[in-house]
């Protein structure tokens, strides 16, 4: 085997960890139930903790077998152990409801990501090809991220959103070459979405982020109208 | 030199011919009327006698009360003097203009009005209200004149439009004769003749002029009267000496000033008989409607000055 | 570099000691010795700048906007020791939050010093990103309800802003790493800079895109700003002042930096428009918001973010005078502001409560107190001779001839503003007195606010020859 | 000189901060004032010798080390600055007196007395200012100043409206400003005046420029339809303040219009100055109109300031359209018309005011339906007002006479110009002067008739005793002032013509200290010696006086009025201010959209019949409510924003970052 070959081979795995992380935003997007969405994410964690494996190999940069190792333990265990539990503790309905019916939402992801796309051809010229498609494959996994977030109205649900940014995020970071300070940058990361949760969990969020506790809304929308 | 001994015959003449253009004007109205009617001398008489007569008068009147026909008095009689009556040679004739001519009038209204006001009576408030309106109406007809001969002068000068007029450079102008008629109608107006007054009346409401002056007496009512007929005179004369400006002298020659004499007081008697005439035949208005009559003298002298300027633009 | 060094520490190290002090006077105190001591040594650093170092920078830029965050953190410690000691009196905070809030207040200095003096994009986003941490726990400090909701909107939002943020940090790097190769030297500001010319616009414009949305959520632009008004009605008046005065001065800091990148490589060109069309929504947004508060706190708030706008517009329309005119505006908007809540925050204890209606004639009840805010809020409205009359002065006369279909909405969101301000103002400083707790105004309210102020004239009348030579040279590398 | 005039302004700051501690002792305070008068008058004294010096004499010039870094504070003292340094400080020298005098009647002293300096010193300072920056800054200062004294009485219901109003008009005529200095600096950074005199500018920005500055410098002089703050704020404000404002800033206004559309923004297009004669004549009639119904004095004064203003205006306008036509001499004519209006009603303007407060101190009124008698009580305070009253209603031989004779003949000299459209439109304009000179008569007598003659209305104004001497002799010497101007106009003149040169027109035609001649060569010419009327008035009156002594000697017989036989009418019988007005309201009903409400009972009923009057400025309802409702609209509108749940908020995140992706994607 030559060397060229075996490049295309690694772009390829690549590929199919990155398109994975993709696919499960998409499928992040389609799914309305709760415990549904968190196995989706933790699969989305997984790959996209392979991805930063396999691009620790590539580079040989030890510092992304880190956050690779960070990926796998906090975001594909740990966290949607947490959720599990969490939705469990609330006893929040199974089923979320979106604001955007399914196949509204799909199609802004559609269009969301052609316009992924769009941003990242000009690129093209100067970058290799990698690059150029895991930064649209990332800036997609983003974009669908916040979808995820204004179209559900369950805590957990735009929780996850949020961590699927991140994971796009993440997903750019191991993206480009040798990038410092991955590490610090993904820690910081971690313990917002620490916050979050426990946020979630300590003010007893019990059907969405927009009420604290029902009640007092309406004495306080931030000004009496 | 000379200026000055005609400015005093001017003056001297203005003062001692105003009672009897009223007089000639009240005897032609009672010809008219069929009655035989007072001597046109009656107005001295009456004169003399309310001059004799001891002056009773308010508490509540303030010495403004009492200054203010004084003053009323001379600013007509100074503003009567500044008119070329049958010399344009008059060392005052040229320290004023005939805007200042119409200030010098405004002036001695506003002295009158105050003089209503002073006593605190209602009367005295509608005259002096009443007739400070007709003459915020008549004031701007009047400047409007003022522009048209101007304009067609080339001063506000009264005799270098007197002069410009005798040069004889002007024909028959539309601008001219409108500017006469706006002249006429804001001299009626000014003068407190019908319609817009009657200086007969003593029916309170239809009062202007007399509701302001109703307080005076004696010596007081005799400058009121006097200015009131030196007013009447001024502006026969003012009429006289920009569209009749015949005979008025340019260079004092004996003969010349005697034509011009002679030919003013043809112009005066004239003009009172005209001024009777009209006002037997015509009736008094209201109150209001004295602004309708006003603003067509003010759109006449416009329509003077807007011909004028078309015609200098042409 | 021990001076950098030191610079960082102290507020460390002051914040480490402090969670421990139970003692409040004594932590007080302490807090206000931390402060000036970073103070002196920030001033000590201006004397001499320390070399570049691919981590560390000081420069022209940042170095008066060092001094200006010690300076007003200094202050607003004097400010925050009476007052925050009163709120406790008046069973306002729980027992041992005063402990929390001296270790988060050093905290935070730390956090915008060292976003401030990095020479680190990476550095600066996990800076910000703590800064951001630290304030959401001092709004909620007082545990109300109200609090706790503020807190929670401007986390949310403020995570989802700075998570943006990164990945426009990492596009950044993306765009430097073919060109200056790989390493802490491709996130140096210095290398960005000074290489810039080799960056593909394409990516740059796309990086600029999410640091505009990300950072901008920090600086308070419309329509991210969700999180700035309630958060600086609810949490603490001092946290208010600093929020206000420094933490938005830090991210547009930020965002500057990225556009004098941006500026080097030439190519790209979307910046200005970007800045201008969020600018002038801002401006225009917050002075028709400005007319419907009825609570102080608030409405100084909204004013913050129609000033953020106003800053925003000037260096999105760029040229040396607008962005001279935008740097100096921040420095006395910072003081201005926070001597605003300092007024505010005596007036709400004095008064007792924090709605415009119940507030009137405090030039009557308490003078010195009151001319100070009318002083204050005159400066605020753009009125001479106070600093922020001269970069008004400077952008609107450099916005109508370059850009009248802009300067004329600019001079207009001006005027909106002023009209509300003035409105309010009459209705709080005049009028009829209402019942105050005390006759007299707390010192530690009062002087503050008028050596801000004092500063703030002193910027409009003799702004100092080397501040102008800084403003200018870095006015040019803003392009 | 310069250097006098900055130590002055120096002084004068100074005062101010001395100011700030004395709140109860009114020796302290009057002595502080009379101080600030000695600093006028010394300005006063610098300008007139600046102004006696030869034109071609270089201006002072002097550059301070403070305002923006790199250009300095640029001052200058010129001809013009010199002629209104006289126009400010003679009458605010006689004002500082007054208020000395006022100080023990002024309860908010502590308010009043530390920004009375300051304003003053804005003012000078606006005038010396030779950069857009120092202009701008005095320009805004001064605004603020005064509005902060406006809101001295700020426990007086109406205040905090009328100083709101003001201030906000105030912003929009800086800003204004700013922008025009703007176009013209073209955004580079040299802002003094030299460069921007310099600046070469498209018709279109050359239009924007003249635009902005009839609006800055516009609203502050009061001119339709700008004009709204003054009636308010004159009102609200303490008296010695209104009369610094009406009688004193609006002429640092038309020194702004003017330093600005002859000087600065260079020559200005024919149309402009057309723009400009127009909104004079207007604001001239409608200012006056208003004046005419208003009850209370201050109101009453403040409309009849939109007039003349107005009038100043006009000939300003003529000034900019002769010289934009190259008829430089009658350019001169008109410029010298409208700067001797402005000098007079500085005197008279601030006589009717300082006048008024010794009304308000003498009553404790200023509505003139209180009022009555009063020349009874205070006959020497009536005299003074008599001389102002007759002088602003513009009659011989007082010196608002002289300016409006001028303005006219300004413009009897229209049909000289090329445009025919011009030379139908000027002696329109002419028709409003003239209108609004007769309509100045009746608003004066009304004034003066109402508040002095007649029988007191109501008990304040019959126990009314006059007040302290201090209060009467500066309007004393105002009046007197104003007969002096009136009769010998060559003064004024004289002050005026070195302006004109330095602006680079010819000097006066005609001219003479006696009489005043206008020779406008080909023929044209007019004359108008006050003095000759006034000695052949004397002699007429002597004359008049000696023969009713001679022929009338019987004393008057007091008794009760006439009145047509009525017995003993009560005071109430008396007409008043508003049925004075009424005939006129009925003719121009439209123009203040006048609602007469009658209400007279049936017959049988015992109640008592009513009647009300109520005026409304049309400009109010057409111009400024819409706007407020405007911004009330969209304020309400946009406010939901602050009531959107989290979830909406990050919509609003994600709907900006894909709009500003989009944008760029296909932008670039």
């Amino acid at each position: 085997m030559d060397q060229l070959s075996l490049a295309a081979f690694d772009y390829d795995v690549a590929h199919l960890a990155s398109a994975l992380v993709l696919l499960a935003a998409f499928g992040l997007l389609y799914q309305r139930r709760l415990p549904g969405m968190i196995n989706l994410f933790a699969l989305q964690s997984a790959a996209l903790g392979t991805a930063a494996a396999w691009q620790a190999w590539m580079q040989d940069a030890t510092q992304l077998y880190a956050t690779a190792a960070i990926v796998w333990t906090l975001k594909a265990g740990a966290v949607p152990v947490g959720l599990h539990w969490l939705i469990r503790r609330l006893h929040s309905t199974r089923t979320v409801e979106t604001v955007l019916g399914i196949g509204p939402t799909m199609l802004a992801g559609v269009g969301l990501i052609a316009l992924a796309v769009l941003m990242v051809t000009p690129i093209g010229a100067t970058r290799s090809a990698l690059t150029r498609e895991e930064l649209a494959l990332a800036l997609s996994v983003i974009l669908l991220g916040l979808l995820i977030m204004i179209t559900r109205r369950h805590a957990v649900s735009q929780v996850i959103g949020f961590m699927c940014i991140e994971n796009g995020v993440t997903l750019a970071v191991v993206g480009v070459k040798g990038m410092p300070l991955v590490v610090e940058m993904s820690v910081a990361f971690s313990v917002m979405v620490a916050c979050i949760l426990f946020g979630i969990f300590f003010f007893h969020i019990r059907e969405r982020f927009d009420t604290l506790d029902l009640h007092f809304l309406e004495s306080f929308r931030g000004e009496d109208r | 030199m000379s200026g000055v001994l005609f400015q005093i015959v001017q003056f001297a003449l203005t003062a001692a011919l105003a009672p009897l253009v009223t007089g000639l004007v009240r005897r032609v109205k009672a010809r008219l009327y069929g009655r035989i009617g007072p001597s046109p001398l009656q107005p001295y008489r009456d004169l003399w006698r309310l001059l004799r007569k001891e002056p009773a008068s308010a508490q509540t009147a303030s010495p403004l009360f009492f200054a203010s026909p004084a003053v009323a008095f001379v600013a007509l009689w100074l503003a009567s003097g500044l008119i070329p009556t049958f010399t344009t040679d008059l060392a005052l004739a040229s320290a004023a203009d005939l805007i200042a001519l119409v200030a010098l009038l405004a002036l001695a209204r506003f002295a009158t009005a105050l003089g209503g006001l002073d006593v605190g009576t209602a009367f005295g408030g509608i005259g002096a209200s009443r007739d400070m309106m007709i003459a915020a109406l008549a004031e701007p007809a009047i400047l409007m004149v003022i522009f048209t001969l101007s304009l067609i002068a080339g001063s506000t000068g009264l005799i270098r439009i007197i002069g410009f007029m005798l040069g004889g450079g002007v024909g028959l102008e539309i601008s001219l004769s409108l500017a006469l008629i706006a002249l006429l109608m804001i001299a009626i107006a000014e003068n407190g003749r019908i319609p817009i007054d009657n200086p007969a009346t003593h029916l309170e409401l239809t009062m202007v002029h007399e509701a302001m002056v109703l307080e005076y007496s004696g010596r007081h009512l005799v400058l009121v009267e006097a200015a009131q007929m030196l007013k009447l005179l001024l502006y026969l004369s003012l009429v006289g000496a920009i569209f009749a400006p015949w005979g008025i002298a340019e260079t004092d020659t004996p003969d010349g000033l005697m034509a011009g004499l002679v030919l003013y007081l043809m112009k005066l008697a004239v003009g009172a008989a005209g001024l009777g005439l009209f006002e037997v035949a015509i009736a008094k208005m209201r109150v209001f409607r004295a602004t309708e009559f006003l603003g067509g003298a003010l759109l006449l002298a416009l329509l003077a000055t807007i011909f004028r300027l078309i015609a200098e633009t042409i | 570099m021990t001076v950098l060094a030191l610079l960082l520490l102290v507020p460390t190290g002051a914040a480490v000691l402090l969670a421990f002090v139970r003692e409040d006077t004594f932590a007080a105190l302490l807090n206000v010795a931390a402060c000036a001591g970073t103070f002196a040594i920030s001033c000590a650093l201006l004397l001499d700048r320390p070399p570049v170092t691919e981590l560390w920078l000081v420069d022209d830029f940042n170095a008066y906007l060092i001094v200006l965050t010690t300076f007003v953190m200094t202050t607003t410690a004097v400010f925050s020791a009476g007052y925050m000691a009163r709120e406790v009196a008046a069973g306002h905070l729980p027992r041992g939050a005063l402990r929390v809030y001296h270790a988060l207040y050093q905290a935070l200095n730390g956090a915008m010093l060292l976003a401030m003096v990095a020479n680190n994009i990476g550095l600066l986003w996990v800076a910000i990103e703590a800064a951001t941490l630290i304030t959401v726990v001092m709004v909620s400090l007082s545990r109300t309800r109200e609090s706790i909701e503020a807190a929670w909107k401007y986390f949310i939002l403020g995570s989802v802003g700075i998570a943006l943020a990164l990945f426009g940090t990492v596009l950044v790097y993306l765009a430097a790493q073919p060109v200056i190769g790989g390493g802490l030297e491709a996130m140096a500001w210095t290398a960005l800079q000074a290489r810039a010319q080799g960056f593909s616009p394409a990516v740059l414009d796309l990086a600029f895109v999410f640091l505009l949305v990300g950072y901008g959520t920090k600086v308070g632009l419309a329509p991210v700003h969700a999180w700035l008004p309630d958060a600086h009605a609810e949490g603490p008046t001092p946290v208010s002042a600093v929020l206000s005065g420094l933490l938005l001065n830090t991210a547009l800091y930020a965002l500057l930096r990225f556009k004098m990148v941006l500026a080097a490589s030439g190519a790209a060109a979307t910046p200005g428009p970007l800045m201008i069309a969020l600018g002038l929504g801002s401006l225009l947004f917050a002075g028709l918001m400005l007319y419907r508060r009825r609570d102080l706190k608030r409405f100084f708030a909204y004013s913050s973010i129609e000033h953020m706008g106003i800053m925003t517009f000037a260096f999105g329309l760029g040229g040396v005078l607008a962005n001279f005119a935008g740097l100096l505006h921040m420095a006395a908007h910072s003081l201005v502001k926070s001597a605003i809540f300092f007024a505010v925050g005596g007036i709400t204890q004095l008064k007792g409560t924090r709605q415009i209606a119940g507030l009137s004639g405090i030039t009557v009840s308490h003078p010195a107190l009151g001319w100070g805010l009318v002083l204050a809020v005159v400066a605020i409205a753009g009125a001479p001779p106070f600093g922020i009359f001269t970069s008004e002065f400077l952008m609107v006369t450099s916005a109508f001839p370059r850009a009248p279909a802009l300067g004329v909405p600019f001079a207009l969101g001006l005027l909106i503003g002023l009209a509300a301000l003035a409105l309010r103002l009459q209705h709080i400083a005049f009028g009829a007195a209402t019942p105050s707790t005390s006759p007299r105004a707390h010192a530690t309210a009062v002087v503050p606010l008028y050596v801000h102020v004092g500063l703030a004239l002193i910027a409009g009348l003799w702004l100092p020859a080397t501040l102008a030579a800084w403003f200018g040279a870095v006015a040019r590398l803003l392009g | 000189m310069l250097a006098l005039t900055v130590g002055a302004l120096g002084a004068l700051l100074a005062l101010g901060c001395a100011g700030v501690g004395t709140t109860r002792a009114p020796l302290l305070a009057a002595s502080i004032y009379v101080a600030a008068a000695i600093v006028s008058a010394a300005l006063a004294l610098i300008g007139a010798i600046r102004l006696a010096l030869p034109v071609e004499a270089a201006p002072e010039s002097l550059i301070l080390p403070i305002g923006l870094p790199w250009l300095g504070l640029h001052l200058r003292l010129d001809a013009v600055s010199a002629l209104f340094l006289v126009i400010v400080h003679a009458p605010a020298t006689v004002i500082g007196l007054f208020a000395a005098g006022y100080a023990r009647h002024e309860h908010a002293q502590a308010r009043v007395l530390p920004l009375y300096p300051l304003f003053v010193a804005a003012m000078t300072a606006v005038l010396i200012a030779d950069d857009a920056y120092a202009f701008v800054l005095a320009w805004e200062l001064m605004s603020l100043a005064s509005w902060a004294l406006v809101l001295a009485h700020h426990d007086e219901a109406d205040t905090a409206p009328a100083a709101w109003l003001y201030l906000v008009i105030a912003g929009l005529g800086t800003v204004c400003l700013m922008g025009a200095f703007g176009v013209l600096a073209a955004g580079a950074g040299a802002y003094d005046f030299a460069s921007l005199r310099a600046a070469h500018l498209s018709p279109l920005a050359g239009a924007a420029v003249v635009l902005l500055v009839l609006l800055g410098a516009g609203s502050k002089a009061g001119l339709m339809p700008l004009h709204a703050w003054l009636p308010p704020a004159h009102s609200a404000a303490p008296t010695p303040v209104s009369a610094l404002m009406s009688g004193v800033m609006t002429k640092v206004a038309l020194y702004g219009l003017i330093r600005m559309l002859f000087d600065v923004a260079g020559p200005v297009p024919w149309g402009w100055g057309a723009a400009l004669t127009v909104i004079g004549g207007a604001s001239a009639v409608l200012g006056l109109l208003h004046a005419l119904v208003q009850t209370d004095i201050k109101r009453l004064l403040a409309y009849s300031t939109v007039e003349n203003l107005g009038i100043a205006a006009i000939g300003i306008g003529l000034a900019l359209v002769f010289r934009a036509t190259g008829q430089t001499a009658l350019a001169t004519l008109a410029l010298t018309a409208g700067l001797l209006h402005a000098i007079n009603h500085a005197l008279f303007k601030s006589l009717l005011f300082c006048g008024t407060g010794a009304i308000a101190v003498a009553t404790g009124t200023r509505d003139l339906e209180r009022l009555g008698g009063l020349l009874a009580r205070a006959p020497l305070l009536a005299l003074g007002m008599l001389a102002g009253c007759v002088a602003i209603a513009g009659l011989p031989p007082f010196n608002g006479f002289v300016s409006e004779w001028l303005t006219f003949q300004a413009i009897l000299s229209s049909p000289r110009l090329p445009e025919p459209m011009l030379r139908l439109a000027v002696p329109l304009v002419g028709v409003l002067l003239a209108l609004a000179a007769a309509l100045a008569a009746v608003c004066f007598v009304r004034a003066f008739g109402i508040a002095f003659l007649g029988r007191p209305r109501s008990p304040e104004a019959a126990a009314a005793r006059a007040p302290e001497r201090s209060l009467i002799w500066p309007v004393l010497v105002l009046g007197a002032a104003c007969l002096i101007l009136g009769v010998l106009p060559g003064l004024g003149i004289g002050l005026i013509d070195p302006v004109a040169r330095t602006l680079g027109l010819p000097g006066f035609p005609g001219g003479g200290a006696f009489a005043l001649t206008v020779g406008l060569g080909s023929g044209r010419a007019a004359v108008y010696s006050g003095l000759a009327l006034l000695l052949a008035a004397g002699v007429l009156g002597l004359i008049v006086t000696l023969a009713l002594r001679r022929f009338s000697p019987t004393p008057a017989r007091r008794g009760a009025a006439w009145d047509c036989g009525f017995p003993e009418a009560s005071p109430t019988t008396q007409y008043t201010a508003s049925s004075f007005s009424q005939p006129l309201r009925r003719v121009f009903g439209p123009a203040f959209m006048a609602r007469e409400r009658v209400d007279m009972p049936k017959p049988l009923e015992t109640r008592a019949a009513g009647f009300a009057v109520q005026v409304a400025d049309p400009i109010w309802s057409a111009l400024y409510r819409p706007a407020a409702r405007l911004v009330e609209a969209l304020a309400e509108r946009i406010n939901v924003v602050q009531f959107l749940t989290i979830r909406r908020y990050l919509s609003l995140t994600f709907g900006a970052l894909v709009l500003l992706m989009i944008v760029v994607a296909f932008g670039t």
